[in-house]
């Protein structure tokens, strides 16, 4: 800091109390909630043990928001929700009325100010958003550009509930994956071992941190033009990019050797099935900004594919566990190739021991 | 006269559609000439766009925090200062929303005010983690960004080597299905633990996240360290009328498909006369027959907590998923919540002695064994904990007498 | 070999062709059976698409017989079943009969003659039989005799069909297991590392070939007494016996140390759920001849658990899963320890990743 | 004078019960006094007596073989020959059964007869894997016995780092639901490959197992290098009547828990008439609807057989399954089954040339990885061999284009 002003000792107030900020009729009756069902797609209905009941309208936000864009949300809540919003683990808003009769101006007004509603139930919801090109100092991609070009996409599917279940779709920039498992999953993949920048290297990277972080071993300290560096073995290498972060010098990104890959059948909850991974079912997708058409192309035959086959209740990685592998690669025209095949730690649990088939 | 903003046809392309746009608003802030932020925007849209054209990021990062903390601020350094000036140097402010991500339109109108003051007017709501983030901070304002933040309330967030903000599901605020009091385990245990988050000295990150039921809507079991979902121990509630109404709406054979044959350990079983027949000791408390049937089933009436350790994405060993490690922990009583802090805090003590550096705790578990972990913790193995008892016959089991004593001596104190 | 004759030259003849040695009714429908049902405890009925009917009558044997025992069969076979019988992958014997009737006087025939009538459907069958103290270089008990004692107490369970299906039980004498997976499973497990015999080492052993057996790199060569012998690194040995076969002097097994372990839910049909492996259950049991008391304790208290509890069709593993693991413990009172957690490879896939709890 | 007995005080309690008693028979044999095998059967018992007393055993082994083959026997020396010295040599003969274990009496009465001679009197139908074993046998009787065996038809079995004997279930000769004919797939693999039996030159041991249906009565995916198992192509055969009848017997409750929720991948649905509604594209061959329905419901009538390879005991690396590596072979024709010969043969030429020495193809495939043994065999992949493709971010995918090309060019051609 330029300016030496004598430094605010900081309140270390931790995480914030919600009670004076929540809705008072959630506030009444937390804890104390009955049962819920949905009044149309992107409104909830939920009735108290008191009888009391609350309408909730979910609209579709850009995450990434001007403070122009945050006024006008508080400008309806103060209209419709007596001034009380809420944002879903998905970053949509969520507005809480007392009476059914304001849920239709409530979404008219929202759609008017340009918010989709939606979100709910079997709905595919708001993509899970990561940091991209806009601030991380490791993306391959785009986040938010990403994010917006798909849900343009999707905007049917996000206002309407005519899934088989609810599809949550998720986004990493990178192969870290600050974007969780999904549904669908988009997420980076290099293709190539990182080519090093062997004049940086002795200024930048503390190089055994470096050599401990590759999963493989495949990195040796080097000497290289009399200069401390690193070097890879590029037939071990798998590209996982680990040695980026610590080690800028190690570029691991290129405009064409960064691609995109589809993964689907992640899910989190623990409803029927236990929670799981998600798939690789497509790699090497041009990093195509400013619309990635490739990318959405596969997730919109996916997702139509899903919408089409799927049971209710279903979730994708259900499905395909009923309809089989061999029929999703069928129906979505996506190839089976050797990479499909795990050869990862652990790989032999994902391998087919039974005859357990489909035909 | 303004400054001028830079070409960005790639971007503009993402101005329209029907979903809403993050381009309109960056733009619309690049161009608030009488705001303080509005040449930092109209570069940091230029970069960008030089992004888009060039398919490579261009920050790198650095050091910058505030007064008292080591942690909470991610630094952003423009690599390509010299092409978009005003955007050099772009911060974020990782600061702790209230539990449950509920706001008073008051309380984001004094955040947009603070930020339309020191920051760039951009704010994400919200983070992966759970985090606000304030995006787009030069070193100078930093400070007094958080000061201000500071002043009406909020506090920083986690980064680096160190506890990091937690997320809590709606839960018991408009959920019927919430199993504990999700706001009160996420203020307990983060703000027991603030130290650790504030100044980061833990061998690695360590997340909590809190869900108030099964469906797990915070995604914990991926992507905490530690994860507390809201789980029962009796029986689910049932309304056998109500179970009744469903069957005639939507059919016996529909039923059938949709919840019996979905019910993953065969829990179910549908009466000749409509009602439902459930073998709660054989029900996993999976939540489908519940989720499917809102008005005729609830979660039973002992309540309390499953704790799962060990989520974390794919850094150096690959995806992992927590693993259940206290299979149901009650939290009704003032001394339950204590004990779940205590269980926090002993976990978080075992991660600062034993992990390696840059090593997750699953990362840790999967290096040292599930049974250490757990004698490190001091708590004891039960048969919740595994999918299933082991397969391997690669053990050395000379002191299987006296582990069995500890077990039968447990069950033994369990009964006086 | 002492007198030297003139060696025969074999006649590599290969497998023997069955169909000579078949029972006519069942060459004649060879590929071409329709259904079948089972008359009553260990009596099947076949029924061909050319109508033809056959009754099997299975019969438990004690696998190793002598000459005589065989001969009894034969004249059963001769008697009853055209002078043809077979044999099971569990050892019993099976005797086709071309008309009902037969099946009763057949039944008592063999009943008389000492061979308990059962082994079909929904009841336990034979125990797989390995060789033990009479034949094996490297056992830990004996096969032979823990077979007997056993099927001697599970006697009712073999001429009854009352569990909830099929119960196949496994043995093996030693941790190499040439028993295979079973519902219900009894191994040796050793539980020390091996005592070297360091005089023997030089002349009996290879001793790369041992070192290299080992899979956690516990063995190493080492000097003993001026003569090369090996060293066994015990906080590592995870007592697998590996090295024994190829090194006798490992003297892995001792009459205190060598204990016996039981094993449950393993299952190779394809039925329902995927094959399974055994999991460990309970183990320092006592190698304890002739009958190996404590060992069969707890065989029936996990039988009849699981014949009181399962449900029709639930194999012991699928029972196990549909009950949960926690219940099993408590019902069969054994004990859960830290030794029940894997921690061989891939073991993270064993761990609960979800929130299935059984309580 | 008949040599005397040894006392046996503790196999004697093996003597009695219901259950048919080896010590019996073993005594019988001692008896047998005007026998060449009496007093080798009167130490073997009081060396077997030894054993239970101490709780050890006394064998060792060595090299004992035929004129011609390097493999078959299992040699037996006694540790203890000075106490028991007529069983100091106490060697085992493998010798294969007729495929599917037929016996006529007079083909177990001849050898009954030449065991009587040659040997100890002992046979036990069968081992593990599937040989007769000759168990007692002097290293000067051996070839004897085998010379006389093999005079009536009768060929040595597999021991030592060779091919195996091979097992196949009853199958085709009493049994519905049998997918191809296992007594040819037996014979045609095993006797085209009978040198690597003989003549023992693998890297280690190699099991072929055969089984007719996926209920799989031979344990083949547990127990087999490479297990064939019968399966269909086509829809379940059904008689809806059948169905009818048997959801009358038994209630429709019953059918719905024991049947409709068993399906492991709800293929089943119950229709309102009781008539059974099978999505065959979701049906796995599983076989359990047509274990409860046998007269109603019967495998389709497109028939094979799916080829899984590496299954193993727990030796050095842990237990492990077969993986399928064909998913559908038909087994009709005689092209049929050449090609099941000739990729058994590549399989097999695929060890002998890359598996490390006490290596089984199952470890094989273990260290190389399945895509890499699947390239080294010329087989294509196929979702089929996995339960879902890869989880893991790690793998490098320059080549992604070419190697899904050659997906979209099989396509293609299966189509022309
Ligand atoms: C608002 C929110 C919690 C919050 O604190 O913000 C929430 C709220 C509800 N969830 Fe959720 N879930 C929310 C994120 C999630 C997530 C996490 C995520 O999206 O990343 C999951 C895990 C998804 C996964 O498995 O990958 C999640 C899995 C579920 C499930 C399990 C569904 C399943 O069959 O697998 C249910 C049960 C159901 O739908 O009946 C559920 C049910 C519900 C209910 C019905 C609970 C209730 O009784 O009120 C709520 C309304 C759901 C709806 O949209 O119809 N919620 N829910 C989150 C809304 C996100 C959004 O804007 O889209
Ligand atoms: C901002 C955020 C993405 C977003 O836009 O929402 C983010 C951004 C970064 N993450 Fe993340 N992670 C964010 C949530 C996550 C999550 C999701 C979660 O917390 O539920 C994960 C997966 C769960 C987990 O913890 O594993 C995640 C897994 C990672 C990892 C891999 C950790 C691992 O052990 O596998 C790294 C790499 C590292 O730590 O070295 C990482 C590192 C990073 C860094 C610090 C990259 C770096 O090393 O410089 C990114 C800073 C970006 C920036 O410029 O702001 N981030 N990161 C999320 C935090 C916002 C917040 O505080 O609310
Ligand atoms: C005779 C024999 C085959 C042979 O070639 O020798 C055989 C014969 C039949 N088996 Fe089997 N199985 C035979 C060993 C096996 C084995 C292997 C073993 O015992 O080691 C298995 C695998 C066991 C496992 O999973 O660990 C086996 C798993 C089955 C199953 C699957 C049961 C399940 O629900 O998991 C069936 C289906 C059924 O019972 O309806 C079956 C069905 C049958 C049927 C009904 C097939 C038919 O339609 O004729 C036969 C009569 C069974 C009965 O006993 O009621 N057979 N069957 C074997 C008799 C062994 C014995 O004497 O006990
Ligand atoms: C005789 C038999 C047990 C029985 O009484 O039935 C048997 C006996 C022996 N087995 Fe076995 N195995 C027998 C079937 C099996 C099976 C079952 C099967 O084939 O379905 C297995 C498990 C499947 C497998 O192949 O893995 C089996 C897995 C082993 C192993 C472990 C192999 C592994 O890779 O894990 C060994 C150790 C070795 O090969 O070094 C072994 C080694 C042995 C040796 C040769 C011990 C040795 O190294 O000296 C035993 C000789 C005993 C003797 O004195 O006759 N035996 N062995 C079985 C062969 C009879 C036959 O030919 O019909
Ligand atoms: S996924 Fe990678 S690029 Fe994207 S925010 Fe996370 S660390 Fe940064
Ligand atoms: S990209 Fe991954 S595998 Fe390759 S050198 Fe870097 S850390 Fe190692
Ligand atoms: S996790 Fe459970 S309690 Fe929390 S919001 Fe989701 S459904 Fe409700
Ligand atoms: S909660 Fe899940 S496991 Fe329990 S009865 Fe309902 S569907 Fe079955
Ligand atoms: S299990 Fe061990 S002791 Fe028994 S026969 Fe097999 S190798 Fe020999
Ligand atoms: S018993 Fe097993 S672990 Fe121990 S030294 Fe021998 S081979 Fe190694
Ligand atoms: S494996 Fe199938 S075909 Fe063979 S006997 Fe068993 S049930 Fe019949
Ligand atoms: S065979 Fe198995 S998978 Fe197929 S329909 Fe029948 S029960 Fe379902």
């Amino acid at each position: 800091m330029k300016e030496v002003e004598k430094p605010r000792r900081a309140d270390e107030s931790g995480v914030m109390d919600p009670f004076p900020h929540m809705h008072p009729l959630l506030k009444k009756n937390y804890g104390q909630w009955d049962w819920h069902d949905r009044l149309r797609p992107g409104v909830l209905h939920h009735v108290a043990k008191s009888g009391d009941e609350v309408w909730t309208v979910r609209a579709g936000t850009q995450r990434q928001m001007d403070v122009h864009t945050i006024r006008k949300l508080c400008d309806i809540a103060d209209e419709f929700a007596d001034g009380h919003l809420r944002f879903t683990t998905r970053s949509n808003a969520e507005f809480m009325v007392t009476s059914r009769d304001k849920t239709e101006p409530l979404i008219e007004r929202l759609n008017k100010a340009g918010f989709p509603v939606g979100g709910t139930g079997n709905s595919v919801s708001m993509i899970s958003h990561t940091q991209g090109w806009l601030h991380c100092d490791i993306p391959g991609t785009d986040a938010s550009g990403v994010v917006k070009a798909l849900m343009d996409e999707l905007h049917h599917e996000f206002t309407h509930e005519e899934m088989p279940n609810r599809v949550r779709i998720t986004t990493s920039c990178c192969q870290i994956n600050c974007g969780g498992q999904g549904d669908i999953a988009i997420n980076v993949q290099y293709t190539k071992p990182p080519k090093i920048n062997h004049d940086l290297v002795a200024n930048v990277c503390e190089r055994p941190a470096v050599v401990a972080r590759c999963p493989v071993a495949a990195i040796r300290p080097a000497m290289v033009n009399g200069k401390p560096s690193l070097e890879i073995d590029e037939k071990k290498c798998i590209c996982c990019g680990a040695c980026y972060p610590p080690c800028p010098p190690m570029q691991i990104n290129g405009p064409d050797s960064t691609k995109l890959a589809i993964w689907v059948g992640g899910k989190h909850s623990n409803a029927r099935s236990k929670p799981t991974f998600h798939k690789l079912v497509a790699a090497g997708l041009p990093n195509n900004p400013p619309r990635w058409p490739e990318v959405a192309e596969i997730v919109k035959t996916i997702l139509y594919a899903y919408k089409e086959d799927a049971r209710a209740w279903e979730r994708v990685g259900e499905w395909i566990d009923r309809i089989g592998w061999p029929r999703f690669f069928e129906i979505t025209g996506l190839a089976f190739t050797r990479h499909h095949i795990d050869d990862w730690r652990g790989a032999r649990n994902s391998l087919n021991a039974s005859t357990h088939i489909h035909f | 006269m303004a400054k001028k903003p830079h070409e960005t046809p790639l971007l503009n392309e993402l101005e329209h559609g029907p979903w809403p746009s993050f381009v309109a608003g960056l733009k619309k802030l690049a161009s608030d000439n009488d705001k303080p932020y509005a040449n930092m925007m109209k570069d940091l849209l230029g970069q960008l766009e030089h992004s888009y054209e060039t398919r490579m990021g261009y920050w790198k990062g650095g050091t910058v925090s505030v007064f008292g903390y080591g942690g909470g601020v991610i630094p952003r350094f423009s690599e390509v200062a010299e092409d978009y000036p005003d955007s050099s140097e772009f911060h974020t402010l990782r600061v702790q929303p209230p539990a449950g991500l509920h706001y008073s339109t008051e309380l984001l109108r004094n955040m947009c005010d603070i930020w339309e003051k020191h920051g760039s007017g951009l704010i994400a709501l919200h983070g992966q983690s759970g985090d606000i983030m304030f995006q787009g901070c030069s070193s100078d304002n930093v400070q007094k960004a958080f000061d201000d933040l500071n002043a009406i309330g909020m506090d920083m967030g986690g980064a680096g080597p160190a506890l990091r903000t937690a997320m809590s599901c709606v839960g018991h605020a408009r959920c019927e299905q919430s199993c504990y009091d999700e706001v009160r385990a996420h203020r307990t245990i983060i703000n027991g633990l603030l130290d650790e988050m504030h100044r980061p000295a833990l061998p690695y990150k360590f997340k909590f996240k809190f869900s108030g039921c099964p469906n797990d809507c915070v995604n914990s079991i991926h992507r905490a360290d530690f994860a507390v979902i809201g789980i029962w121990r009796d029986n689910i509630q049932v309304d056998q009328e109500k179970v009744k109404e469903h069957v005639a709406r939507v059919g016996r054979k529909q039923m059938i498909d949709t919840v019996i044959a979905n019910c993953p350990t065969r829990a179910l079983s549908l009466n000749d006369d409509d009602t439902l027949d459930i073998d709660n000791s054989s029900c996993v408390r999976c939540m489908h027959c519940i989720n499917v049937m809102t008005k005729a089933l609830s979660p039973g009436k002992e309540r309390g907590a499953t704790i799962l350790i060990g989520g974390k994405r794919s850094l150096k060993i690959g995806d992992q998923m927590g693993t259940v490690i206290i299979p149901f922990m009650p939290l009704e009583t003032d001394e339950d919540f204590n004990r779940l802090y205590e269980l926090a805090e002993t976990v978080i003590e075992f991660f600062a002695e034993s992990a390696l550096e840059h090593e997750r705790i699953g990362e840790t578990i999967d290096r040292i064994g599930l049974a250490n972990f757990l004698e490190g913790i001091g708590v004891d193995v039960d048969p919740n904990m595994v999918r299933h008892p082991r397969t391997s016959s690669y053990v050395r089991t000379d002191d299987w007498d006296e582990e069995a004593k500890k077990w039968f001596e447990r069950k033994n104190a369990a009964i006086e």
